[in-house]
């Protein structure tokens, strides 16, 4: 997820993301999930195996983020229905931390490492020039879809630096032009 | 003989100026409200530029008070407020806009100043819609409206909106007679 | 060589301004352009704000009539609410808009245009001014300021302060009148009758004397005229119908309803101005060119139902005929209405009902869009909100009173040039003139504006490809 | 299972193994370097040269020499290849015959390796994490049955104190009275927990530990658990470590099966099960009140201390928390002694610690060096000094830590020292900085971390740091006065004063210590510095008239 | 129970255990500035405006949340205390968007008493100017994020008091706001029982009811305090 920036909330603000009350409703009447997707069922088995525990609404979205691959509302209702939370909880969380998405992401990432040994070594022009390539700003993700950029605050691989996560490899001593050609691939 | 008469008969005139930035002339307003304290006022005062007392067009030199009201929201304001700092011994951040830049920096929320020009020229006219545009007559909106003391040191702040005039009042008085004048309280400092 | 005087600001009025003559090469006047130089862009920043606080927002559009904008919002609101407020709740509004009209025009009058008559338009710039007045003539320097008095204090009796009293909301206002509220107007009318009296047969006088020529060049010239009126024709003030009336006294438009503005109403946009050019739209830009506030009031209205006003105005009447088209004469028509206004305030105030504390109505939001308009002092005020089913604001339009009068003030001021510069010769007294021609208006720019100076007077001169040959500062 | 079949795990364990042994490393910095390709070269190449009777190839953990991976080591000859290449594979197998190779020899004689001192990375880079043989070969989980067989908790306790252990999560509390403040509570039920949430951007040690031996950590726990009373640990890894959960969840798995983990340990009455918990990308997790309240399931907002996480911790019950490098010295301590362990060090700093050594230097990588070696041995012999020119600053400790600069390269690395210089040690991040860095710059972008990290909950560090953030730009941009500077001073210091945890109370000392250091960096950039503009005028300020007092101000 | 007896600013107080600093001020009748402390519900600590001085702690500690102990010298209005809340004054009205003049709160605001209280005239802190949202969605209330101080305290009466737990926070940092239900209207939250405790526990204009116009709000502290007390004493009394 992006950095946070003081203008961040625009998109998430309040009032912004409507949601159709009526998914709530529905969802309350029935035990298990009406679409009968399947990773429902998983997510069932994740909390089952929690015994369905408040405490470990982190795992479950964790496994919820795993199987959807984003967060959707649809999900985080199941979710704090399952667990017995409150709705607002169930978002604070999800909202909190980076690491859960409440968008879908394209169909390859690109993380680039801002930790302090990358961010020395130059990852600060690795991201400008993705940014520029791509036409998005961090935590982003194209129009088409394809390419989500995001960065990462330390990944721990400084011993590389500068290191950018492309689809989950992590890739180090990346200079901007490894960077492009790398994306470069996916298109 | 009250301290206020004695100061007259010992001391010359003070220079007061006022100024009228961004804002929506209700300090000024409420400086008129002082009412006929203004009579005893100008007995110790030299009004020497002011939008509402003074046909003065130049801000002059050597002024020793003034109340600044409004934020800084374009290039002319900033050009005056810039000037009056310079000429000025004690600038007084007069009303909520001087102090905190209050409703005009309401657009800052928009982002800058394109949106709201937009509506008022393009989308809100009928005829010959376009955007102000005159370098030199009709001032540049900055892109973002500021409180005076983001610009230039204030010595005193006075806000509301708009300061009673018995803030006004209170915060004049003892300037006239040299001393700086305690704001605090929530006579004298409440915001709104 | 032609060449452009700039007169920057333009004091002694409320709000930024800045005039531009431009001579020929001839040295004669060809044209004289009047500059709004500031814009706030109340009509963005509302956009989201709950519609319940539009009266407390717009209030802040103007320091010197908030009470204008109050009304015209509280008048939206109830609109929106869909409600009919309380007798009393009218009564309230109505007394505090007579109160504003009152301390409006007293300092238009007293402190910022008598220094000129009484003065001098020729005189030490320096000390023209209220505090020159108070100097000079410190009994009607008094007079007028308790005249202001009454009527912000008035304000403050009923809306809790005197500036941008939050008090008239959607569905009536926010507090009844108090008892010793209504024994202070009471024991202050008196003197403030005295007062307008006197100034009324001190102008008269002066009309008579000194101020003989500027009747003629001060803006004298025909247009449309617009302002609200009662059911009978009468003078109103608060609520009633719009009417044009051109110069010959005929009525070109009656019955309007505010609703329906923007088919009568269009507003254009000229690149040197922050203030727009509204018109009447039928006649076209700028050909539409009409004049609002008090001089329009007088002329649109039959009579205006009060007993000494009457009286004032059958004589203002036999002095210029049925129509007086001369922008200076808004000086006249100020004080006759703070006569009406005064005897209006006289008869609300002894109302049976003016102290019931039944004043507010409440209702749920019922109107997504609603249009509402006050006589503000300058003139006509509209306030047109639409709104979302939760009250939100969604887009926001605002027609300022001094808006109304802009082609009419260009007019005025190139008038004024024409007449008194002559041959490249610029003096500050002829300068002073022109500004004079604004001031007759009482423009409210920071209304008009609702958006709102102060920069050095000098002159430019420019040769005719732009370029500034000098720049002489005062 | 008991010592007897311990005892014969690691000797069955140590006849299987083949006299040669290929390590090559497969942690996060190789991996990515593509050492897999080489693992799989280098086994194909035994299989083909049909040397599999004695040479064994064997993915390992870190070697510490990240930079020039991916790193093939041959033991017992300790030969060691750098930055090899897949098609490399073939001939450094052939070395073994007699053949030559092309691959990149390191210099292991180097001060990198020879300063080293290794504790808690003893067999980092010598065993498979993936398999508990590998660790038990080596004498693991013998701390664990000695103290349950040896010792009582209070002498483990003791054990620990006399050792002078600090906690190396970067505060340097003594974890001995740590324990016996969590020993001493009472209550039935009580926690540890580890602190793998490593979020200093810098900063691997911890990964690398938990990637390399996993075990270590697992044993150190289960110690703590046993001295203090508790029964169950969680280890608390930040999700961008993937690759550590992995082998942490192997590792537990491994640890439950032979009956080291879980229900009567060593058939002992004392039962202790770890679970893992994934954050979720919350630099601010790593405070151990926010850690908490994530393990619990809620936002990592820290609360205000006291009461302490020892007194009311998770579930209010009484919490030990130590980070991963602290459990790493456990079984150390227990094994070799307390009297062994503060032999090490510095006077009030004892035993070793890992730096992860990074930024413009030479040799980056992790080194474990005693308490007291100064920063200078570190950065200039250990780290082969800055390429092209020389140190300007030295920043320890991450976001809360300071800047040193290179006039103060003397310094010993101890807590205390590195306090007094305005810096800390952090968890053991170790940036090194060249005379190309611009300081300014770097106060700016630990403050862009701080801002984005900030959880939000108290007002200070909320919107002090995206204040300070602003100030700092403000002054890159050259639009900034000495006014400014001063108030941004004065706002550092109330944020960290006021601030609730040790997220804002530390997030003004990169600026702190930079405006301390380098004060020139910040004037040069200020606004009179670049075009002196007076915002009064000096002279004609004296109006005719009024009162002298007012006039003379 | 036990007592404990200190000081502070110099006046001596006892106290019985357990008892918290501002507490035992409130007994002396020394005033300590608070804004997230909310008699009834938990304290979180996270205004930092009710911070002390206590002798032997170079740390300054929260009032609030702080237990007293035997001999504690605790001063509360030192120079270095009052330049520190006044600056976290400025920054609260920096971050937000507070426009005193037309909020439904101004006169009857806790953050604009508290900025009197500390004498803050001005902010020196330049205004972030952030980009937040109205909800008027709810059919009897509205909240303005602008006005918004994240203090939690409408989360913790809706958790604790009412039991609906409607309001969370959600996001991080700056972009921290109150979040209802599932970042939905308000006015579509099922678990909002419409009590409006809400409204009376907000120190700011933020949350309100609907209708009120500049100045307008009150705020019914007492109905809060008899469910309080009502909760935790079993007395009905009001």
């Amino acid at each position: 997820m992006a950095p946070v920036d003081e203008k961040v909330n625009v998109n998430q603000s309040p009032g912004g993301g409507a949601v159709d009350s009526s998914q709530g409703k529905n969802g309350k009447a029935k035990a298990e999930h009406p679409s009968g997707d399947r990773r429902f069922k998983q997510l069932d088995i994740t909390m089952k195996r929690h015994q369905y525990k408040p405490d470990a609404l982190i795992e479950v979205l964790h496994k919820a983020q795993e199987s959807f691959g984003y967060l959707e509302e649809d999900v985080l209702h199941y979710v704090a229905r399952g667990l017995k939370l409150p709705l607002s909880k169930v978002y604070g969380v999800a909202t909190f931390y980076h690491l859960f998405s409440l968008k879908p992401s394209g169909a390859h990432t690109c993380v680039v490492c801002l930790g302090t040994a990358c961010y020395v070594k130059g990852s600060g022009d690795v991201l400008k020039a993705l940014e520029e390539k791509l036409g998005i700003h961090a935590g982003e993700t194209t129009a088409d879809g394809q390419v989500s950029l995001t960065t990462a605050r330390c990944i721990g691989a400084c011993g590389i630096a500068p290191a950018v996560v492309f689809d989950g490899t992590v890739a180090g001593k990346i200079q901007p032009q490894d960077a492009l050609a790398r994306i470069q691939e996916w298109s | 003989m009250d301290t206020l008469t004695q100061a007259t008969l010992t001391q010359p005139k003070i220079r007061f100026a006022t100024v009228w930035l961004a804002g929506c002339s209700g300090c000024h307003m409420s400086f008129l409200d002082l009412d006929e304290w203004l009579i005893e006022l100008a007995q110790h005062v030299d009004v020497v530029y002011s939008p509402v007392g003074c046909d003065l067009k130049e801000y002059p030199k050597n002024v020793d008070v003034c109340l600044v009201e409004g934020g800084v929201a374009n290039e002319d304001n900033l050009e005056l407020l810039l000037q009056v700092r310079q000429r000025t011994k004690i600038l007084i951040s007069f009303g909520d806009c001087a102090v905190t830049a209050n409703i005009p920096a309401m657009r800052n929320l928009m982002g800058g100043a394109d949106l709201v020009l937009k509506r008022g020229y393009l989308e809100l006219a009928d005829d010959t819609r376009k955007l102000p545009h005159a370098p030199g007559i009709v001032p540049e909106l900055l892109d973002r409206v500021m409180p005076v003391h983001e610009v230039v040191p204030v010595d005193i702040f006075m806000p509301g909106c708009p300061p009673s005039a018995d803030r006004i009042k209170a915060t004049i008085e003892p300037l006239l007679t040299g001393h700086k004048p305690v704001m605090e309280g929530r006579s004298m400092i409440k915001f709104g | 060589m032609s060449r452009t005087v700039v007169i920057d600001p333009i004091t002694r009025i409320e709000g930024h301004a800045k005039i531009s003559v431009f001579l020929n090469d001839a040295g004669e006047v060809d044209n004289a352009r009047f500059h709004v130089v500031e814009y706030r862009g109340f009509e963005k920043f509302c956009e989201g704000r709950p519609f319940t606080e539009m009266a407390g927002i717009t209030a802040r559009i103007c320091g010197i009539c908030p009470v204008s904008h109050l009304l015209a919002s509280a008048k939206t609101g109830d609109k929106i609410l869909a409600v009919k407020i309380p007798p009393t709740a009218e009564k309230l509004r109505r007394m505090m808009n007579l109160a504003q009209l009152t301390q409006s025009h007293a300092l238009s009058f007293f402190h910022l245009s008598s220094p000129d008559f009484l003065l001098g338009w020729d005189s030490d710039p320096a000390k023209r001014n209220v505090f020159g007045l108070i100097a000079e003539n410190p009994d009607l320097a008094r007079a007028g300021i308790r005249l202001r008095q009454f009527g912000q204090t008035m304000i403050e009796i009923l809306g809790g302060r005197k500036i941008h009293a939050a008090w008239t909301v959607p569905g009536g206002v926010r507090e009844p009148l108090s008892a010793e509220g209504q024994q202070w107007i009471r024991d202050r009318l008196p003197e403030s009758f005295e007062t307008v009296h006197l100034a009324l047969s001190l102008f008269k006088t002066l009309l008579d004397t000194q101020l003989k020529d500027e009747i003629h060049y001060f803006g004298e010239f025909p247009s449309l005229f617009m302002g609200l009126v009662g059911k009978h024709g009468e003078w109103e003030h608060y609520s009633g119908h719009l009417r044009f009336t051109d110069s010959h006294g005929n009525i070109v438009a009656d019955q309007l309803s505010e609703d329906d503005y923007q088919e009568f109403l269009g507003e254009a946009v000229e690149p040197w101005s922050y203030l727009k050019f509204p018109y009447y739209k039928p006649l076209g830009y700028p050909a539409g060119m009409y004049r609002v506030g008090p001089l329009a009031r007088l002329n649109v209205c039959s009579h205006i139902g009060t007993e000494q006003a009457d009286r004032e105005l059958q004589e203002y009447r036999d002095r210029f005929g049925r129509i007086p088209t001369s922008s200076f004469i808004y000086h006249y028509s100020r004080l006759i209405e703070i006569l009406a206004c005064l005897e209006k305030i006289q008869e609300l105030v002894n109302d049976p009902e003016i102290r019931s504390d039944r004043v507010r109505a409440n209702a749920g939001i019922n109107n997504l869009e609603a249009i509402g308009v006050s006589e503000a002092p300058r003139g006509t005020l509209f306030h047109h909100y639409k709104v979302d089913e939760n009250g939100l604001i969604e887009k926001v339009n605002l027609i300022i009173a001094t808006g109304h009068n802009n082609l009419a003030m260009n007019q005025t001021i190139t008038q004024i040039a024409k007449q008194y510069i002559r041959n490249n010769e610029i003096t500050e007294g002829m300068l002073n003139r022109i500004e004079a021609g604004i001031r007759c208006f009482d423009p409210c720019l920071s209304c008009s504006t609702h958006a709102a100076g102060q920069m050095p007077l000098h002159v430019q001169l420019i040769a005719s490809d732009g370029t500034v040959l000098q720049d002489v500062y005062r | 299972m008991d010592w007897n079949e311990l005892l014969e795990i690691a000797e069955h364990e140590r006849s299987q193994q083949k006299p040669i042994r290929l390590h090559c490393c497969t942690s996060t910095g190789c991996r990515a370097a593509n050492s897999i390709a080489v693992l799989n070269g280098l086994r194909d190449a035994v299989d083909e040269a049909k040397l599999g009777d004695r040479v064994e190839v064997v993915g390992v953990g870190c070697m510490g020499f990240c930079s020039r991976g991916p790193l093939v080591q041959i033991d017992p000859n300790d030969d060691l290849y750098e930055e090899v290449k897949p098609d490399e594979a073939a001939s450094i197998v052939s070395t073994l015959t007699g053949g030559t190779t092309s691959a990149i020899k390191g210099d292991t004689q180097h001060p990198f390796f020879s300063r080293q001192m290794k504790v808690v990375r003893q067999h980092s880079g010598k065993l498979d994490p993936e398999r508990i043989e590998e660790y038990i070969a080596v004498g693991g989980y013998q701390a664990l049955h000695k103290v349950l067989y040896e010792m009582t908790p209070a002498q483990v306790v003791e054990e620990i104190s006399r050792s002078g252990l600090r906690g190396r999560g970067g505060g340097g509390y003594p974890t001995g009275l740590k324990w016996a403040t969590v020993a001493k509570m009472p209550g039935e039920q009580k926690y540890v927990i580890c602190n793998g949430d490593e979020g200093d951007p810098g900063a691997f040690m911890d990964r690398s530990v938990m990637e390399s031996d996993p075990h270590l950590v697992l044993e150190g726990m289960a110690i703590a658990g046993y001295a203090i009373g508790a029964n169950h640990g969680y280890i608390y890894v930040r999700a961008e470590y993937p690759l550590a959960i992995e082998r942490l969840q192997k590792a537990i798995q491994q640890a439950k099966k032979y009956g080291l983990l879980g229900s009567q340990i060593f058939d002992s009455p004392f039962d202790f099960k770890i679970d893992i918990r994934i954050g979720a990308g919350a630099f601010v997790c790593g405070e151990e009140t926010a850690l908490i309240q994530s393990i619990e399931g809620g936002r990592g907002n820290p609360r205000p201390r006291p009461p302490y996480p020892a007194q009311s911790g998770l579930w209010g019950c009484p919490t030990l928390i130590n980070n991963v490098e602290t459990y790493a010295n456990i079984a150390a301590i227990i094994n070799q002694g307390a009297d062994w362990y503060a032999s090490i060090g510095t006077e009030k700093s004892k035993g070793t610690k890992i730096f992860a050594l990074t930024g413009k230097i030479r040799n980056n990588g992790l080194i474990e060096v005693p308490m007291g070696i100064t920063l200078r041995e570190i950065v200039e012999e250990m780290g082969g000094g800055v390429p092209d020119g020389d140190v300007k600053a030295v920043q320890t400790g991450g976001p809360s830590g300071g800047c040193i600069p290179a006039s103060m390269l003397d310094t010993p690395v101890d807590y205390e020292s590195l306090m007094a210089v305005g810096s800390m040690m952090g968890s053991g991040g170790m940036v090194v900085m060249d005379q190309t860095t611009n300081m300014v710059e770097v106060a700016q972008f630990y403050m862009e971390f701080c801002r984005g990290e900030t959880c939000g909950k108290c007002i200070p560090c909320r919107t002090g740091t995206v204040q300070l953030y602003s100030m700092l730009t403000k002054i890159l941009n050259g639009k900034a006065t000495k006014a400014d500077l001063d108030a941004m001073e004065a706002l550092c210091y109330m944020v960290k004063d006021t601030s609730l945890c040790g997220l804002g109370m530390s997030a003004p000392n990169p600026v702190l210590s930079t405006l301390k250091y380098f004060p020139e960096e910040y004037r040069e950039r200020l606004q009179e510095a670049i075009a002196p503009t007076p915002p009064v005028e000096p002279t004609e300020q004296h109006g005719t008239a009024t009162a002298p007092e007012l006039l003379a101000q | 129970m036990s007592v404990k007896t200190l000081t502070i600013d110099g006046k001596d107080v006892a106290i019985e255990e357990g008892a918290t600093i501002l507490q035992a001020a409130k007994e002396a009748g020394v005033a300590i500035p608070t804004l997230c402390h909310l008699e009834g519900v938990s304290d979180v600590g996270a205004c930092r405006l009710c911070l002390v001085e206590i002798a032997g702690t170079s740390k300054l500690l929260p009032a609030c949340v702080t237990e007293v102990a035997e001999g504690m010298q605790v001063q509360t209005n030192t120079p270095k205390l009052q330049e520190y809340r006044r600056m976290t004054v400025e920054l609260l009205f920096s971050e937000g968007n507070h426009f005193c003049s037309v909020c439904v709160a101004n006169g009857n605001c806790e953050l604009q008493d508290v900025a009197i209280q500390v004498g803050m005239d001005h902010t020196r802190f330049p205004y972030r100017f952030p980009n937040r949202g109205v909800d008027m969605s709810h059919p009897s209330f509205g909240i303005d994020h602008n006005r918004c101080i994240l203090c939690t305290r409408c989360v913790r009466v809706c958790d604790e008091i009412e039991g609906a737990h409607v309001w969370d926070v959600a996001q991080r940092g700056a972009g921290c706001y109150i979040v209802s239900g599932l970042n939905q209207p308000w006015g579509t939250v099922d678990a909002c029982t419409s009590c409006g405790k809400c409204v009376d526990a907000c120190p700011t204009g933020a949350i309100f009811r609907k209708g009120e116009t500049t100045g307008e709000k009150e705020r019914d502290r007492a109905k809060l305090e008899f469910l309080v007390t009502a909760r935790e004493k079993h007395q009905w009394i009001r």
